[in-house]
């Protein structure tokens, strides 16, 4: 009952992973509205996506237990263009007066109508993309924002697939390594400005 | 007559009104922008293909095609595979050419990321902590920036770093001053995101000022 | 009053940014521009280039962002030519090729006694994004065989010796996104070591400040500031130095939106904690 | 069948890439297979303009609302094509050029209707970015006020105005675009980018191996 849930995936398809990242979340976000009975809305803007976002909210209300009141209509394809995307979304905004609103996937300029017409409307916005220069605007536009890698570290956890989180966890090895090496190395840059001697130099002349 | 080629006096009145029509979307949606949009997707589309097939297609397929090479036989055949994606039925048949694709673009990835992208970064980031300035005295720009340049990446990277929770001394406030640094470079980003917008606008103004212009008063207006 | 104002109609808002941009742009008031680093940078490279030396200049960029990037394109054009060196025109972008059409018509009317084979040539667009640059590196001649008019490159005289990257004395690229810029770092310059200056839009210059940082860019040209400094440092007379007043006007405005705003949240704030 | 095979050409065109980086003796696979990929990624641009007339033809025969849009579109984008490639292979072309060279119509095209079509379509941001700067960007939390203060003062001291009356204000000692310049692009800059970039380029590592061995498979689509 009461207000319903938008869910606004980006414009890029399925070949894109921020896309597939978005869906992944959606499924989420789909049970968890299922279950509290409150009405979702999500709308795409490539057909292929479209297709791939009925599936994955048709399963998530199946899962919560409530296949019953999942509606055709709460999937929508909007418009190819990104500024006819804008203005569609925008109007299902303005008429429907959603609770929260979620941006998730890939955006480009028309993030900041979205986040405009939300913030008009009164609306819970969470948003979420790796498009380093939309970051700015959804973060301050918007109550909370995936940055970057959050968004699929947050596809990842939420998907709950051991292989998703288990190559999560490979990556933040990587990071470790990043970390410990810039440490380390800075620490030795610094003996060396401060006792001209430091370890890398010290190998070094070991070696030659 | 004056100056201007009779195609550039009507390419100049049809780009004028074709501006005019895309800004009438600010007064909301209406039939000149929607004229305006389709003409935009029909044009670019044409104009994607017919520079990719001169581009492209042409030395890297009919020619070699000519000259009786059967090895473009392979990009043709694998090409019209992926105009099998049109028909629902078929679109099976356009995965081959996609996986393709997706195969050699993930084989790029992994062999130019890795040093452009992440050991020459990391490299110009390790900086010495304290610099001394000609004068054997502390100089504290450069020993402020390269603090920065450290701690604001380590701190950065502990934001990204996911499989342990951001709390506690290290992870905690690491975490807190990472989503910091990366919000004043955010800032900056919209700084300069906001430039980029504005001289958009300027460009088309520019375009009535420099060029739209001066051909109509050189043309009604009798010079 | 107060609500009233805090939600203003967007159209009033379109219309005070559309004044702050037309008003300066009707009489200039001549402000000074201070080159930055990075700029002056760029433009020593290409400076520092030897007599009759001869550049892969790629145009990446499309009619959206050519007002950033055309100015800087055409003050580096000038300057090769004033130094009778040869620049070869590539596009990694499919309008790149039109927009290339557009500078050499520039070209032609600022150098008639220049000729095209000769002192500049446009190799036009390759589809394929990345694997352009990784083609281009492994054979040249092998990427692109003709120019835009079918004619080899052994026939043309300012590429008659070349068949090897190798050979240009430097890589320029004006980008505006996917691919441009950061393809070419990756491999033009890190993978084949050709030394490479980049001119972007003002959107991405922060993304690629740190590739100047790290040296693996010798120069960074950023937005239509960028285009406006280098046009002082070239002295070349383009349309970036005119615009600068609108942009300042402009941002002013728009920073003023940002903070009447926000004190108009605070005042809504303050009297709803008075209800 | 329909996934096995597909997924044997991503891990093989993936797999033969990255070898061939390594070992030097084999590059031409990398020039042949670039030749390909390129070939493929023009073709694409062939399949989206037949995707457009199969589109916008069913829409034209349903009579959707708003087919004259769609028609619009078609005479657009077949106008294009003849312009571009159809005048040249029934002999009308320009002998001796490229249709889409230098002064022929397609290039006319190009200055007067899509270029302005493209430019003022993006010029629209400058007023989507003013009106939403003034509704929706407020400092609600620590992290949007570092964010909105950074960005103030790249906006303001980042163009000439800005800087005049800064100097007119301050003692000469003090240069602003030497201040953002150090700290705000050359320290927080580079290292909030650089913690941004270097998680998403080891991100983008991950998910392209995840890609060749076949463990992410979402890009196939449905069955």
């Amino acid at each position: 009952m009461g207000k319903p849930v938008l869910y606004v995936t980006g414009l890029a398809d399925v070949d894109d992973i921020q896309t597939l990242a978005a869906l992944s979340i959606l499924s989420h976000v789909a049970k968890k509205t299922a279950e509290y009975d409150t009405s979702i809305l999500a709308t795409t803007s490539r057909a292929v996506t479209f297709s791939a976002a009925q599936e994955v909210v048709r399963d998530a209300f199946t899962i919560a237990g409530r296949p019953d009141s999942f509606s055709v209509e709460s999937v929508r394809y909007i418009s190819d263009d990104q500024f006819g995307y804008a203005a569609g979304v925008d109007g299902m905004m303005v008429r429907e007066q959603p609770a929260a609103n979620f941006y998730m996937g890939k955006f480009y300029a028309e993030s900041l109508i979205f986040a405009e017409t939300g913030y008009a409307t009164g609306a819970i916005q969470i948003a979420g993309t790796a498009q380093a220069n939309q970051l700015p605007f959804f973060v301050a536009a918007c109550d909370y924002t995936l940055i970057g890698e959050e968004l699929f570290a947050a596809s990842a956890y939420l998907s709950g697939d051991p292989l998703q989180v288990g190559s999560l966890r490979g990556q933040d090895v990587g990071k470790a390594i990043v970390m410990v090496v810039l440490v380390l190395a800075s620490f030795d840059a610094t003996l060396q400005v401060l006792f001209d001697w430091s370890f890398t130099s010290y190998l070094g002349a070991l070696l030659s | 007559m004056d100056g201007y080629a009779t195609e550039q006096i009507v390419g100049l009145w049809i780009s004028g009104f074709l501006t005019l029509c895309v800004f009438s979307f600010l007064m909301g949606d209406n039939p000149f922008y929607k004229f305006a949009e389709h003409v935009y997707v029909g044009v670019s589309a044409g104009y994607w293909m017919c520079v990719g097939y001169w581009g492209t297609i042409r030395p890297e397929i009919v020619e070699p095609l000519k000259a009786h090479n059967p090895v473009a036989l392979v990009p043709l055949t694998l090409g019209i595979m992926l105009l099998f994606q049109l028909n629902p039925k078929t679109s099976w048949v356009s995965r081959w050419p996609l996986c393709f694709l997706v195969g050699m673009y993930a084989g790029l990835q992994i062999v130019f990321t890795m040093d452009s992208m992440i050991i020459e970064q990391v490299a110009a980031s390790i900086r010495p902590l304290l610099v001394w300035d000609a004068a054997h005295n502390i100089d504290w720009a450069t020993t402020i920036v390269n603090w920065i340049l450290v701690f604001g990446l380590l701190t950065g990277m502990i934001y990204f770093y996911f499989s342990v929770p951001h709390t506690g001394v290290v992870f905690g406030t690491g975490a807190r001053i990472g989503i910091w640094v990366l919000m004043i470079a955010l800032g900056a980003s919209f700084g300069y995101t906001v430039m980029a917008r504005i001289s958009l606008l300027i460009g088309r103004m520019l375009f009535f000022r420099d060029e739209f212009w001066p051909m109509v008063q050189a043309t009604l207006g009798g010079g | 009053m107060l609500d009233k104002l805090a939600n203003l109609d967007r159209r009033i808002i379109y219309l005070i940014v559309l004044i702050s941009v037309i008003v300066p742009l009707l009489n200039p008031m001549g402000l000074k521009i201070e080159p930055s680093e990075s700029v002056a940078a760029s433009f020593q490279t290409y400076e520092d280039l030897p007599e009759g030396a001869l550049v892969l200049m790629s145009i990446d960029y499309g009619p959206s962002t050519a007002v950033e990037l055309e100015p800087m394109a055409l003050a580096a054009c000038d300057q090769l030519l004033r130094h009778n060196q040869k620049v070869a025109f590539m596009a990694l972008y499919p309008e790149g090729q039109a927009l290339t059409n557009r500078l050499i018509g520039r070209l032609k009317e600022l150098y008639p006694d220049k000729k095209y084979g000769i002192d500049y040539v446009n190799l036009g667009y390759k589809a394929g994004n990345e694997a352009v640059p990784l083609k281009m590196g492994l054979d040249f001649r092998g990427q692109f065989p003709t120019d835009t008019r079918d004619k080899p490159l052994s026939e043309i005289p300012m590429l008659r010796s070349v068949t090897q990257l190798k050979q240009f004395a430097l890589v320029a690229t004006y980008s505006a996104g996917f691919p441009g810029a950061l393809e070419h770092i990756r491999i033009t310059a890190s993978e084949y070591g050709m030394p490479l200056v980049v001119g972007t839009t003002a959107v991405q210059t922060p993304q690629y400040f740190p590739y100047y940082d790290s040296g693996q860019v010798k120069g960074l040209i950023g937005g239509l500031r960028g285009a406006a400094e280098y046009e002082i440092l070239t002295g070349f007379k383009g349309a970036a130095v005119g615009g600068m007043e609108a942009q300042s006007i402009a941002h002013f405005t728009i920073a003023g939106l940002i903070i009447l705003s926000n004190i108009l949240t605070f005042l809504q704030f303050l009297r709803k904690e008075e209800q | 069948m329909k996934r096995q095979i597909p997924l044997l050409i991503t891990f093989l065109s993936g797999i033969t890439l990255v070898i061939q980086y390594y070992v030097l003796p084999l590059n031409w696979i990398g020039k042949t297979f670039a030749g390909w990929f390129q070939a493929i990624t023009a073709f694409a641009y062939v399949l989206a303009a037949i995707s457009l007339f199969a589109v916008n033809g069913k829409k034209i025969r349903d009579r959707a609302p708003g087919w004259l849009y769609n028609i619009v579109l078609l005479v657009s984008l077949t106008a294009t094509l003849y312009m571009g490639l159809i005048c040249d292979f029934i002999g009308l072309g320009y002998p001796g050029y490229q249709p889409i060279d230098e002064g022929t119509a397609f290039d006319w095209m190009f200055q007067y209707i899509y270029n302005p079509l493209s430019a003022t379509m993006f010029s629209l941001t400058a007023f989507f970015i003013a009106s939403a700067s003034f509704r929706a960007f407020k400092a609600r939390s620590i992290e949007s006020t570092l964010l909105l203060s950074t960005a103030f003062i790249v906006m303001i001291f980042r163009v000439p105005l800005g800087e005049y009356l800064w100097l007119k204000v301050m003692p000469d000692g003090w240069s602003i675009s030497w201040f953002i310049d150090t700290f705000i692009m050359g320290g927080f800059n580079n290292a909030g980018q650089r913690a941004i970039q270097i998680s998403s380029a080891i991100g983008l590592i991950s998910v392209s191996l995840k890609i060749i061995l076949g463990v992410e498979r979402s890009y196939l689509g449905g069955e």
